[in-house]
């Protein structure tokens, strides 16, 4: 493309996440970045998308520039289908009624396994971070898309604390844990998209961004990537695409 | 502190007898009410991150400069912060604790856990839900498929993992949470205590029906008769409900679902300074905000009129369309 | 009295169920004799009385003259103070909201159990009753007062089939089986009022009915009758009462 | 055939994956709505004794002549007399099986069982609830404090006993119930199936959720605007539902709260019918009344008019006051 328009990197993070979506899919979204992408996607490509909020939102859908400063708000609820509790919400996913779940984390390791809750020792830690919320109830439950900041210090081989499971320690541990579905099988990032293996349960790249090459997605990660065999590159997001989260955060409040 | 040891059964029922569940009218003043919550209690608290917390009792609780609290809530903001930056919460049960996403980490959380002793025990969210519906059921756990295979199970041996005997399943048994109070604002009551929750109604039904004594505060106090035109409408029923209080605003500066959404103008502003420095921030906020103000109404009006009425006008748009 | 009343064997039923309420307390009723005394004492001496149904009812409020043909109905519920799911109500009584049950039976033995499932072998049985309901919910976990006519057939030695227990064997065994709160404490039948032995849990007259002697009740009854050493005389239904309690069903649907 | 069997989690989320799950219009006929009860599958029953029965369908599965079904619903009445009278089920789970106490025992349940080879397999009242709300939970098992020293813990080897590992209490585990199919009688509902339920909810909630598939019959399709008014109306959520039928008076002769009481003209008729001989009165029965109407406004006909407007006014009239 001669005239690519430009975006940040939370804006790249938010379409790539949202083009994971099909139509009529049930989606589970957390705050921020997901819940952009699934707003995004309903906008898009899916308008029967059903999102699930875990304030108690069933169907929901967010009005453009009114995006709401947690799950847990009424601008969620506003003229969705069914508002519920919050445990209600997390048990029909227990009950298998959602097919994705949409997430973020500060920290993510090479099986997938995501923190939110300590950085060093969890006994004496160096942050302590707000802690998993919904999350472990997302990756214990159903499929899961995390959408996250590339960053080296996100991306180690062995996260300090495993809030919210991948594949555990790679291999079938996750099930062996009692984990019988689910998994993480996306990570979107602003550098490419990722999956993992499917034995291995070990994260590699299938897709790298526009202009990001092989060697800058190494770099910024703290562990060794294999790359998929049939390498893709994105495809950039859209004048459509991005006119649309524009007109959903024209604040930039989760886009900035 | 083994804060998830669960109550004996027969415990849990003598402490129910020895309640007043007769059908009687309960209004008091949000001094009386908060004086229910006595030093080393377990304070479990309705609401969810900036909704419908409790923030007036949580206020009134603070000046009455209890000490030693454990407080659980399905996920805290703005009110853990406020508990464990006052002192009167050293011990924190939740999945989540900050702001909001808006405003990043909480450095009041962090100051306490990381520096100052305090504790915070993490959960999952759907563990947190199972472990008040356990206790309002009257059961001493609930099963789930939750946590396995986490570092949240590791740390939580609270919580015991099972095969299951009907399936061979691994699953994880939750422990009943009971607080000993319940502090849970809601937008209409009786003066029995029969409540009605508009909108979201997170984690308090169970709450409400665990704990062995709830207080309410109330956007509005109705007649009985209202309640009874519409009984499929009650949330809470009165004979869980220890006392009612009238308080409008009693959840400013988060939102009550209809009435009014957070009052951003000040949260910007408290964040910005418990942020900067988690102590002294802190300490000047409840001097300015908590011990300061004569009265409930008397804090409102230090938030300000102009906020307080854009916060009313937002929330009552979502019945426009 | 000079001019006493006449009344029903079911209407000394009610009035003397009647009055084992207090104020101000919550009671659990059944179908039938329970509703009909709940709601008598209602409008006698318990102003404040909060009636549950188990079809959901919390508060409940019965017409006089419109009384429902089971606790499921809509009549249960009108004017009431909460309507909730069918669980969750039995589930307020498990969490020890409730003071007392009140519920009638088939059959019932020297040790409170009650039997409304089978007469005869449960394998083969000479009469399939209608099943617990929620009898066996209430007689678990709450403390009960059962009411029920006074027939040799129905008071015997041990129910052919413990529907809803009451001191099971007798003596501890109640909490031996688990069961840690509640159990019956009185019966009431149109020829008196009984207890149970605080240590042998074993039935025992507490009052006769006016006009009942001892041989009667023993002779209506399929074991040995212990009498408290403080027997009394049930004073009669007054008019007030009866008046009061045809007004509640004036088609006499409950005490025919 | 041991109905207590726990469906493994495996195999439950493998046929919710299967479900189209997908927001979708649902709307068809009764006819259609009615096949998806197969012969000898699971089928759960949404109201209570003569509450929100699910007739119309019920009455359309027994004449497409289903065979060998298990039913299960909390308390079953007329409706179990039918299933069993017509030979559609040989075998039902439930608490209580009777018309309701004006009229005394079922003698249809009574012939069936004691002499028909039919199976009444009996729970508590909560252990049902409890069996249904794990089943909506995704859970193998719930625990309880019922059944504890009785004889039908004796007769339902299918719930286990423990020691709780937290209390050491005795605590008795109900095994989830998953249907394969539920029928559901609501007030309103959209196109899609999100369903509004007024007054008495039953066990309908937890059934929704458990069911692998769901059918229901609406006194009233409104539009899904309607719905999205007032979200926290919305009892059953539309990905539950698999099939959508507007059919006015569809719990006939039984009550559909806020709209009809029960038909007790045509009640009393009927008992005395089947009661008498129940056998060849519930033939007769199902002759004129079940396989004889053309369609479901022909048998409300057959009721007659009159009955009809009679239980729509008190149907009603709970809303006067």
């Amino acid at each position: 493309m001669t005239d690519a328009p430009s975006y940040t990197a939370n804006e790249i993070l938010a379409v790539l996440s949202a083009r994971q979506l099909k139509d009529g899919q049930v989606v589970f979204a957390g705050i921020g970045t997901p819940l952009l992408a699934a707003t995004l996607a309903q906008r898009l490509h899916c308008p029967s998308l059903t999102i699930l909020f875990e304030g108690g939102v069933v169907g929901a859908f967010v009005e453009p520039g009114k995006l709401p400063p947690s799950t847990n708000d009424q601008r969620c609820a506003k003229r969705s289908n069914m508002v519920l509790g919050s445990a209600d919400v997390l048990l029909l996913m227990q009950r298998g009624y959602v097919d994705v779940g949409f997430m973020g984390g500060a920290q993510i390791d090479q099986f997938g396994n995501l923190n939110s809750s300590f950085i060093g020792d969890p006994q004496a830690p160096k942050v302590r971070l707000p802690g998993t919320g919904g999350g472990n109830d997302i990756a214990s439950l159903t499929n899961i898309i995390v959408a996250i900041k590339h960053q080296k210090r996100r991306f180690v081989e062995k996260v300090d604390f495993i809030t919210s499971p991948g594949f555990v320690r790679g291999g079938k541990s996750r099930t062996e844990s009692g984990l019988l579905r689910g998994g993480v099988f996306r990570v979107i990032t602003e550098l490419g998209v990722f999956g993992f293996g499917e034995e291995s349960g070990r994260m590699k790249v299938l897709a790298l961004n526009p202009g990001v090459t092989r060697e800058e997605v190494q770099d910024n990660t703290g562990f060794t990537l294999e790359f998929d065999e049939r390498l893709e590159t994105t495809a950039p997001p859209t004048t459509h695409e991005l006119e649309t989260l524009r007109l959903i955060d024209p604040d930039r409040l989760f886009t900035a | 502190m083994l804060e998830a040891q669960v109550e004996p059964y027969k415990q849990l029922r003598d402490n129910m007898a020895r309640r007043d569940r007769g059908l009687r009218e309960k209004v008091t003043t949000l001094e009386a009410a908060a004086s229910f919550v006595q030093d080393g209690m377990k304070v479990g608290l309705g609401g969810s991150t900036m909704s419908r917390t409790p923030m007036a009792l949580i206020w009134e609780v603070i000046r009455q400069r209890r000490k030693n609290l454990s407080v659980s809530r399905c996920i805290i903001s703005t009110d853990g912060d406020l508990l464990f930056g006052s002192g009167a919460a050293d011990h924190i049960v939740t999945s989540w604790f900050a702001q909001g996403i808006l405003w990043g980490l909480s450095k009041v959380l962090r100051h306490g856990v990381e520096a100052d002793g305090k504790h915070f025990e993490e959960w999952s969210h759907l563990a947190m839900g199972m472990r008040y519906r356990a206790g309002g059921m009257g059961v001493p756990f609930l099963p789930t498929r939750v946590m396995l295979g986490s570092d949240i199970a590791a740390i939580r041996p609270e919580a015991k993992q099972i095969d299951c005997p009907f399936t061979g399943e691994k699953l994880l048994l939750v422990p009943a949470l009971n607080p000993d109070v319940a502090l849970i604002h809601v937008q209409r009551c009786d003066a029995y205590g029969n409540a009605q929750i508009d909108g979201l109604q997170f984690m308090d039904i169970d709450l409400a029906l665990a704990a062995n004594r709830v207080i309410l505060t109330t956007e509005r106090i109705v007649s009985n008769d209202q309640i009874r035109r519409a009984p499929d409408q009650t949330k809470i029923p009165f004979f869980c409900v220890d006392a009612v209080v009238e308080v409008p605003y009693g959840s400013a500066p988060h939102e009550c679902y209809g009435h009014y959404e957070p009052m951003l103008g000040h949260m910007e502003d408290y964040v910005a300074q418990v942020n900067a420095d988690p102590v002294n921030g802190m300490r000047a906020y409840l001097e300015k905000y908590v011990y300061g103000p004569k009265s409930w109404v008397d804090f409102l009006a230090l938030v300000g009129l102009e906020e307080v009425l854009d916060a009313s006008r937002n929330g009552r748009s979502i019945y426009n369309d």
